[in-house]
């Protein structure tokens, strides 16, 4: 009854997920490759920047699986980004060692995790639900942003490493795991490739949970909270387990970037930076994981591009487009040309849709 | 003895800062569940408004209403030419109006370039002892209260306002009835930008006039928001006699570094411990109060 | 029990006195006591006693507004009673959670049609039964369906099954939990006669198989075919407990009909 | 904790971050300078400054001088012949965006030489690039001073220079208690720590300090409480857009105490914004102002005429312009002087103890780069502010940099450092 194909790749599919087919499978693999090859033909420079691009795209892959798949708007994913960046710093520079900067990582996630955690439990074991999320997450960044500019003063030193306030925290190392002697350090090139290998991980990784018992009920909560708590579920629990995840996820995220420019500061709680994974993750397309991610790297890329012209019309144009963009494609653009183009040959059609169904019940089980 | 009255004007002063800068967000979040993120931007255009004619010559007094009509107008046209399409998305509308924000930011910059000259403040100062305060600040505490008390008797004693709220209750049902859901919604999202234009207009002379001044109001405003609860009015007047006191208090006290900590603290309190902010308690109380006179 | 509302009210009806609406036995399944749950300055639900038997399919009648689905959400625990109490099968449930009377075995199915339109009808009936059972869950998946005889639409998306057959899903969906009490709210509402008499079978089969039934139903022939026991409400307080013969031909209950249109 | 061992550290971080780098790094140009240039090949200047965001209304003007620079300088004829060329893309007040256009400005664009950067933060924010590129660069905002780096040259006057001007001036015209207000970030902290340094210095003493939110903009209660200390004059080192409302909300409520400031005027020019008499009684200890009254300055065909000749619509011509623009010369000289624009020859001509006829300095008189610091001794300015919003020279004279090179003992000709020092070093050296 199973194919080889679907003892490989079943359990990453499900109507959960764009992109359940072979052509697609084959179609990532090549693109991965590429993606994989491309410091070899570009420059340091390019490689480093493409790389901030792809760990920005893990932030938005930890607000699609929050926002996209169990409904909940977090404007708070910066929060445990910029928590993890943090305390990967003062770990990191207090221990002072290869050993050290190793230890910081799981440590800078475990802080990002337990504060998603804690901010969660808050919200949704208080029933706060719905676009009260999104605008209590709001609140959150910006008061952890006016909180942290300002801790300039040497009372905000924690072990060796002030917190730096306005100013920031220089210094952070570069991402390096191992002990003294044997480690291996991640700049340029290689540090691309580390990015590369943990956002393909977690995109398997998060195919695997949301076509799995557990995304079922996520997105059984997005579509309706009242129904699935009929169905014996805790939906303040499924929300939590969500939130806490995408809030490690942002954490790890938050690591990669404290440790790509050796340096954070309280700008990551701005407002213009905490709407960035969201607006990321609505072009994209929310109910899409790579989704976000490809918009991402487009987004950012082209934001550089216009800066780097020095335009004065530079965030205009970024704010038009983004614009036309809600207005026109209220799914994202991935699902959209998903649909466009590849939707119908695939014969199974995204949530929400009205296109006639077809068999894929061998799939899902 | 002298502190008193110190921390009765800071009082005041903190009180209008917090409703005003909340009052035109939290009308079209509470009314509409439209989230605004262009809020501090309306603000900024209020006061753009304002001090360009006031800078041509017209006086404040005139001039304020300038800057009030300019939001309006503004606020309308974006009403009808982009939130209109996202009521059913109020996730999408954060969004769309973040998008606004970047783009009026910069193109106020890019017409008026980093600053215009400002307004001086008018009225002087009061004296008492050896201290003194600007009387154009504390007036702006019973401007706070009469837009309170205005919006008040719109929205609760005028058919528009019955209207209004029956269609934010349910849509669905207040349009078989014959309400104008449309037009209530345009309305709303007019007056709610009207309000952050007459911020803007009022705070005018006490700020620096450049394209990003509204950023100042934002976290007030969300705060204020937050901590106010789903009744809007209530909730504003609440939050801003509630966290102003604090924020005078301590300010006064201990000054406004630990002003700004003990505000923002106090407000993680008011969510931890009343999720359905403080008018949300204040309604409980007097619910079971008049359960129990029954 | 208490009787009837206070002044305001058609003579008529006011001067009806009220049955004895906890009825007799003591074999409660379900049993409310004192329960009270205002809104605002309204009150829904008025110091109601209702109980239901084990085994029993109770229907569950009134005008608009007289409180019915006010009563359900207060049983599954979607809204929290001002005052009083409920017993599931002896204990206090009246502080537990919705989704932890579900795991106590009562069921509820909406008054809106609420599958989940994207999955197919076999991915909606592993939805409950995913949370409870291990492993491979094909064959509960089957059964479940077949139950409601949905066997055919296993792999249909829930958006392209008709009216009825989602009604039967979602019954299907509550059902595959084997609660011992299932709450239905108008499981008929907007149906053909042909649907209608489908999910009149699917209750009185699924009531012979030992769950109890709570049914909220407007349409009177629905109730005259699958009830034992009617109770009516009426301003948020029971108004008559008897068997359906008995209130088709009360007069005061025709009277708070007619008065409520 | 000691300093040295985070100096010591950080310094290790760093090296461990070049040898990841030289592990990893395939292709692309790489810093320090290309060698081997022929003589016609332009010259590639970076110019990272804000024309847009909250720092546009201070980034503008610097970068508006810079260009200024450069224009004069290709017009007549180049650094020894060569051209050169611009990149200056805007970084939109946006430190990720910095950083970012930094590492593309050094290994994309290869630039020869780098100025960015208006904020300390944004400094910080590049410096581990800039210093595992060894890519020179000059940070031309007054500051809070301390910075001891081969690779950067801070050639804006620092807080104890600014500081050091106004301070000793107003003790000795209106007397010894000082009420301290600062932003409260590493540069007003360290401002104020300058302000206590320089009191004791001169015989007075700070009544107070308060230390004010960059986001705040309400000042009723900082009002009050000067009212209530009454202090014979105020040092404010209030920061920013939101800050200026401090001034508007002081004149209206008749607070008239003599201000001293080393952040007013000079750069946001807030006597020109501000409606009268909101800066009236106001003293900035500046190197540079627009009204600064030096012939090269203001006199027809002078830097001002020059700037507002290329630059017709521009609002002011700030403090920081001039350090930009004056700062390119510096570098025009070092480049000719070593005859190459290897970036290691360049720093050693800078080191080398490079003059220049600034428009800060009077005439027939130069300011000079101080090679072991990296610093520039400024001539500084008392410049007051009357009730009719005229600015005048009350004091100038020369106050060379003095902390890194007295105090810490700073030399980078000697020792390469990438250290940033505090106050709270003064007080370790002094003991």
């Amino acid at each position: 009854m199973t194919s080889p194909y679907e003892r490989l790749f079943g359990r990453f599919e499900g109507p959960n997920t764009i992109g359940n087919t072979r052509v697609f499978w084959a179609g990532l693999t090549v693109a991965l490759a590429l993606a994989a090859a491309y410091p070899l033909v570009v420059s340091a420079y390019t490689a480093g920047n493409t790389a901030l691009f792809m760990l920005y795209g893990l932030l938005a892959m930890s607000l699609s699986l929050v926002w996209g798949y169990a409904g909940v708007l977090s404007f708070g994913q910066v929060v445990f980004f910029g928590f993890a960046g943090y305390t990967f710093g003062i770990v990191s520079i207090n221990l002072g060692s290869t050993l050290g900067v190793t230890m910081a990582i799981p440590v800078a996630v475990l802080v990002a995790t337990v504060v998603a955690f804690l901010l969660g439990y808050f919200m949704f074991y208080g029933d706060v639900s719905g676009v009260f999320v999104a605008i209590i997450t709001l609140v959150v960044t910006l008061v952890m942003q006016t909180f942290m500019a300002q801790t300039a003063g040497d009372e905000w030193t924690i072990g060796e490493v002030p917190l730096g306030g306005f100013n920031g925290m220089p210094g952070i190392p570069n991402l390096a795991v191992g002990t003294e002697g044997a480690a291996v350090s991640f700049s340029g090139a290689s540090f691309y490739w580390l990015v590369l290998t943990i956002l393909v991980v977690s995109y398997l990784g998060l195919r695997l949970l949301v076509n799995g018992r557990f995304g079922y009920a996520m997105v059984a909560v997005r579509e309706d909270e009242d129904r699935v708590e009929m169905l014996g579920y805790d939906i303040r629990r499924v929300k939590l387990v969500v939130f806490t995840l995408g809030g490690g996820l942002a954490g790890l995220s938050g690591v990669l970037y404290a440790s790509w420019g050796n340096y954070i500061d309280p700008s990551v709680y701005s407002l213009a930076f905490a709407t960035l994974p969201v607006v990321w993750v609505t072009v994209g397309g929310r109910e899409s994981l790579l989704g976000g991610v490809l918009a991402t790297v487009a987004i950012e890329w082209f934001r550089q591009q216009l800066a780097i012209t020095g335009s004065a019309w530079a965030t205009v144009v970024v704010g038009t487009l983004l614009l036309i963009v809600v207005l026109a494609l209220p799914e994202g653009i991935v699902p959209f040309v998903h649909r466009k183009t590849v939707g119908f040959v695939e014969g199974r059609r995204m949530v929400g849709e009205d296109t006639p169904a077809a068999d894929r019940e061998g799939t899902a089980e | 003895m002298v502190n008193v009255v110190n921390l009765l004007f800071q009082f005041l002063d903190s009180f209008a800062f917090i409703v005003l800068a909340a009052i035109g967000l939290a009308i079209i979040f509470g009314m509409m569940g439209v989230i605004n993120l262009a809020h501090g931007e309306f603000i900024m255009v209020g006061a753009y408004g304002t001090t360009l004619a006031y800078n041509a010559g017209a006086p404040l007094l005139l001039s304020i209403p300038v800057g009030v009509l300019a939001t309006t107008v503004m606020g309308l046209v974006l009403e009808r030419s982009v939130v209109r399409r996202l009521y059913d998305r109020p996730l999408d509308s954060m969004v769309a109006t973040f998008a606004l924000g970047l783009a009026l930011t910069q193109l106020t910059r890019i017409v008026f370039g980093n600053s215009l000259s400002s307004i001086g403040i008018p009225l002087g100062s009061v004296q008492y002892g050896q201290f003194s305060y600007s009387m154009y600040r504390v007036l702006l505490s019973s401007v706070a209260l009469a837009v309170l008390a205005a919006a008040y008797v719109v929205f609760t004693r005028t058919e528009f306002g019955i209207r209004a709220r029956a269609t934010i209750q349910d849509a669905d049902t207040a349009s078989a009835m014959g309400v104008e859901t449309d037009r209530m919604y345009t309305v709303t999202f007019g007056i709610g930008s009207a309000l952050a234009g007459l911020t803007g207009a009022l705070y005018a002379p006490t700020m620096s006039i450049v394209p990003g001044m509204g950023s100042s109001f934002l976290v007030e405003a969300f705060v204020a928001v937050v901590t106010g609860g789903a009744s809007v009015l209530l909730g504003t007047t609440l939050a801003g006699g509630g966290l102003g006191l604090v924020n005078a208090l301590f300010s006064n006290v201990y000054g406004t570094f630990i002003g700004q900590i003990a505000l923002l603290f106090v407000a993680v309190l008011i969510l931890r411990f009343l999720p359905n902010g403080l008018s949300g308690a204040v309604e409980g109380v007097r619910e079971r109060m008049e359960r129990e006179n029954t | 029990m208490s009787s009837t509302d206070e002044a305001g009210q058609d003579p008529a009806v006011r001067e009806t006195p009220a049955v004895k609406a906890t009825g007799a036995g003591t074999d409660r399944l379900l049993k409310t006591e004192d329960l009270t749950m205002q809104f605002g300055g309204l009150t829904a639900i008025d110091s109601v006693e209702f109980g239901v038997r084990e085994g029993e399919l109770r229907c569950l009648i009134g005008p608009n507004g007289a409180g019915k689905s006010t009563l359900l959400k207060l049983i599954t625990g979607r809204h929290v009673p001002t005052e009083g109490k409920i017993y599931y099968d002896g204990t206090d449930v009246t502080d537990l959670d919705p989704h932890q009377r579900v795991r106590e075995g009562i069921g509820m199915k909406f008054q809106v049609p609420s599958v989940f339109e994207s999955l197919t009808a076999a991915e909606n009936v592993r939805l409950p039964l995913q949370r409870v059972v291990e492993g491979d869950l094909t064959e509960q998946v089957a059964a479940a369906l077949a139950r409601v005889g949905l066997a055919e639409e296993a792999r249909t998306e829930a958006a392209d099954l008709s009216h009825g057959q989602q009604q039967r899903l979602e019954i299907g969906m509550a059902a595959a939990l084997d609660p011992n009490l299932l709450l239905l709210d108008e499981p008929v509402a907007g149906l053909s006669v042909e649907e209608r008499r489908e999910v009149a079978n699917l209750v009185t089969r699924l009531n012979d198989e030992g769950i109890t039934f709570v049914v909220i139903e407007h349409d009177i022939d629905f109730v005259d075919r699958i009830a034992d026991e009617v109770t009516v409400l009426h301003q948020g307080d029971v108004f008559r407990e008897a068997e359906i013969e008995a209130i088709r031909n009360d007069d005061a209950v025709r009277k708070i009909y007619l008065g409520a249109e | 904790m000691s300093e040295r061992s985070r100096r010591a550290f950080l310094a290790t971080g760093t090296a461990l971050a070049t040898v990841g780098l030289a592990g990893c790094s395939g292709g692309g140009g790489g810093g320090g300078g290309s060698a081997g240039e022929s003589g016609d090949e332009p010259i590639t200047i970076g110019v990272l400054e804000d024309r847009s965001g909250n720092f546009a209304l201070v980034g503008d003007p610097k970068h508006k001088a810079t260009l200024l620079a450069i224009e004069e300088i290709n017009e007549a004829g180049g650094i020894n012949g060569r051209q050169i060329e611009v990149f200056d893309p805007d970084p939109q007040s946006d430190n990720q965006r910095y950083k970012e256009l930094t590492e593309r400005a050094i290994q994309q664009e290869d630039v020869d030489v780098l100025w960015a950067g208006y904020s300390s933060a944004t400094r910080e924010t590049i410096r581990p690039t800039i210093d595992r590129e060894d890519q020179l660069y000059f940070y031309t905002t007054q500051y809070e001073g301390g910075v001891c780096d081969h690779n950067v040259f801070a050639v804006g006057p620092t807080a104890r220079q600014q500081l050091g001007a106004v301070l000793p001036y107003l003790v000795d015209e209106y007397g010894t208690d000082i009420y301290t207000i600062a932003a409260d970030y590493n540069f007003g902290q360290l401002s104020a720590d300058w302000v206590k340094v320089l009191a004791s210095e001169n015989g007075a003493n700070v009544l107070d300090e308060e230390f004010i939110p960059l986001s705040e903009t309400d000042f009723g209660s900082v009002i009050n409480r000067i009212q209530e200390a009454d202090p014979d004059f105020v040092m404010s080192m209030l920061v920013g857009a939101n800050h200026t409302a401090f001034y508007e909300q002081k004149a209206s409520a008749g607070l008239e105490v003599p201000i001293g400031t080393s952040t007013a005027m000079a750069q946001g020019y807030e006597h020109r914004r501000l409606d009268a008499p909101a800066m009236s009684n106001i003293f900035a200890g500046v190197n540079y102002m627009e009204e600064i009254p030096t012939t090269r300055n203001t006199d027809d065909g002078g830097f001002v005429d020059r700037y507002f000749e290329m630059w017709p619509d521009a609002p002011y011509l700030n403090e920081e312009a001039q350090t930009n623009y004056f700062s390119v010369y510096m570098y025009k000289q070092a480049v000719e002087q070593a005859g190459t624009t290897d970036q290691e020859e360049v720093k050693a001509a800078l080191e080398s103890g490079i003059t220049y006829g600034a428009p800060e300095a009077p005439e027939g008189e130069e300011i000079a780069l101080d090679g072991a610091t990296h610093h520039v001794d400024h001539h500084m300015w008392v410049m007051r502010c009357d009730d009719q919003h005229n600015v005048e020279a009350v004091e100038n004279r020369v106050i060379p940099e003095q902390f890194l090179s007295g105090t810490v003992g700073c030399d980078l000709t000697q020792e390469d450092e990438e250290t940033q020092y505090t106050p709270q070093d003064y007080y370790e050296e002094a003991g």
